[in-house]
């Protein structure tokens, strides 16, 4: 059972530290980072939950008979390149918090924002 | 014949590998980023070269492979040099300059 | 002979992780990031063989473009920071 | 892999951490490689460890602050604590998953066999995963395509360049003339690239590579040369009006199969009607579905490139 649920604990493991880059960096591009490895993570998840013990990749061939599962691919493979549109889009919005107001550490916009109310 | 090719090739592996290693060996004991840049880069290209031509030799003929596996390396050598070239010339306009003899035994001396 | 390679391969990308979180400059760490891609190259080129099926050969490929893609913009976009920065390599 | 993020986590330096994403993003293709998911392993290294460095790295320059302020913030006890308590919930959750790599699994039963077994007859397509992300699943695809597509139109919004023609002509100083050998080899790597990417589209039938990956790989091309020879002179080739018009039109192409499917009287994005025969018509729908999704692709990665790359060049400007 050790060696058999280890992928899973592998991903909880990955997701944690992307969670606590999340919640205790107050840097934003830090945050947006910790975010990707969290995503990745659910990747590398649903990548294992197809894996089929000697099967090959579920590309159809003359005289194969297991193929691991082709559906977790294709939703990954969508996510992925979704994935980088939303960090792109992320990653615009740090840029102009920047312009605004100057940093990109998010104590200090919320002591500017304090200022102003 | 074909125990021949596969010799070679398993030799060729062998010796790829070696490369390799050696090469990242160099990457981590080397003083300074120039000797490690100078350790890396030979390698990997030497190693690449075994690496892929022993693979090429393990495709029985299949030439689809084989044109892939030459492409491979014909990027990977136009790309690895030119990588370290620019590298290192960006490394050197940033004040970087490589250690020299001395340099080197002060820097053991002072027990860096 | 497949598996020692791999094995070897894998040996040198550990080493090289290693290189690039020790870096004391970050001239080292994009060397040790380079010599990864290339390794990552050989891998998944090795890894195709082993699994029997070597039609896999273009996800190299692909690495050994993007691999140089990447390098370039690091260092462009390096050449861009240092005129602000000049105490950078301290960094 | 776990060794790396810890390291990721630990530096203060951004661009340390920026390039350890890159080692991340490489390790965990190589590892879907190992996992037989080579679409997705080819998705990830034309995206992760090329075009998302980038565009961290054009921000970072953007910003121009490469450290953090402060490392952590006031409580990384109640982080860790946070953390900790969700992660042995979780673990205490996959006991009852089950176990890794059996074929028996219910992930496996549902309908992965069907698309297996049928997928040869009903599509005539021997990767499996072109013919579930294009024809079993288009609209999905669909979905995930206007979200690019959005995606695109959203960093355009925010980071709109402002337009500056005189100005662009005085200073159009290309970013990295010093390096000769460099823009050499580039010039010399660029076709072949645009006409891997190319292969890459139109064999994603039958090996691995479809419309999402060729995109990434066309633009990764393409922002090559900007890198090489200066943005203007990239945007000079590809003009604003024509990257958006292609972006656009990859939309529109996928949504038009749809509809045109729909007129020949069968669903929304049900290609066996297109043609007189079943297979060839699933070939052609999926084809061109496949066009639309590496046109958007393509066309919102250099949206996003170059609008983050302006703004660069301009912050530039201003300073000298």
């Amino acid at each position: 059972m050790f060696v058999s649920l280890f992928n899973y604990w592998i991903v909880i493991v990955l997701m944690m530290m992307g969670f606590y880059i999340v919640i205790s960096h107050s840097n934003l591009i830090k945050k947006l980072l910790g975010l990707s490895i969290f995503q990745a993570s659910v990747f590398i998840m649903y990548i294992s939950m197809g894996k089929i013990e000697g099967g090959t990749a579920p590309i159809l061939e003359e005289g194969i008979k297991t193929y691991s599962n082709p559906l977790p691919h294709v939703l990954i493979l969508t996510a992925i390149v979704v994935g980088i549109a939303t960090v792109a889009v992320g990653l615009a919005l740090v840029v102009r918090i920047h312009e605004e107001y100057g940093t990109i550490e998010e104590n200090e916009i919320q002591e500017k924002d304090n200022k102003t109310c | 014949m074909s125990t021949i090719v596969e010799l070679l090739s398993n030799l060729l592996l062998l010796l790829g590998s070696f490369f390799v290693v050696t090469g990242i060996v160099g990457l981590f004991r080397f003083p300074d980023f120039f000797t490690r840049m100078h350790a890396v880069s030979i390698t990997d290209t030497l190693g690449a070269i075994c690496i892929l031509a022993g693979l090429m030799l393990h495709s029985d003929s299949e030439w689809l492979v084989v044109m892939k596996l030459f492409f491979v390396l014909l990027f990977s050598l136009l790309t690895g040099p030119a990588a370290s070239h620019a590298l290192a010339k960006s490394a050197l306009h940033c004040n970087q300059k490589p250690l020299l003899g001395d340099d080197i035994n002060a820097n053991t001396n002072s027990g860096d | 002979m497949l598996s020692a390679t791999i094995i070897a391969i894998l040996i040198a990308m550990l080493i090289a992780i290693v290189r690039a979180a020790l870096g004391p400059t970050l001239y080292d760490r994009i060397l040790a990031i380079n010599a990864f891609g290339t390794k990552t190259v050989l891998l998944i080129a090795v890894l195709g063989y082993l699994m029997g099926r070597p039609d896999f050969l273009d996800i190299a490929l692909v690495y050994a473009l993007i691999n140089f893609i990447s390098i370039i913009a690091v260092l462009r976009f390096f050449e861009s920071i240092k005129d602000r920065f000049t105490e950078w390599d301290q960094s | 892999m776990v060794l790396t993020v810890f390291i990721i986590n630990r530096s203060t330096d951004l661009l340390a951490s920026i390039m350890l994403t890159g080692i991340f993003s490489l390790l965990s293709a190589g590892f879907f490689v190992l996992m037989d998911a080579v679409d997705v392993a080819f998705t990830e290294a034309a995206v992760g460890a090329g075009i998302s460095t980038i565009l961290m790295l054009a921000t970072m320059s953007l910003i121009g602050q490469h450290y953090e302020r402060r490392p952590t913030r006031h409580l990384p006890l109640f982080a860790v604590a946070i953390v900790l308590v969700t992660g042995s919930l979780l673990v205490y959750g996959t006991m009852d998953m089950p176990v890794f790599g059996k074929a028996d699994t219910p992930v496996q039963q549902h309908v992965a066999p069907r698309y297996l077994n049928q997928s040869m007859d009903e599509i005539g397509v021997p990767n499996v995963v072109t013919s579930v992300l294009a024809s079993y699943r288009g609209f999905d695809t669909f979905g995930e395509t206007v979200v690019i597509f959005t995606a695109g139109l959203g960093v355009l919004a925010l980071l709109g360049y402002r337009r500056n023609k005189q100005q662009e002509s005085n200073h159009a100083m290309p970013a990295m003339s010093s390096h000769k050998i460099l823009r050499v080899i580039g010039s010399l790597l660029i076709p072949p690239i645009m006409l891997f990417a190319l292969y890459v589209q139109f064999h994603g039938d039958f090996g691995p590579g479809g419309g999402f990956q060729a995109g990434v790989i066309f633009a990764a091309a393409i922002i090559l040369h900007s890198m090489l020879f200066g943005l203007s002179k990239t945007r000079q080739i590809f003009k604003d009006r024509s990257i958006y018009l292609a972006a656009g039109a990859g939309v529109l192409l996928y949504g038009g199969v749809g509809v045109v499917s729909m007129f020949k009287g069968g669903n929304f994005l049900d290609y066996n009607v297109l043609l007189s025969d079943a297979v060839s018509g699933q070939h052609i729908g999926i084809l061109l579905v496949e066009l639309g999704v590496g046109l958007t692709v393509a066309t919102v990665m250099l949206i996003v490139f170059f609008n983050f790359s302006a703004r660069v060049d301009h912050q530039q400007e201003e300073k000298s």
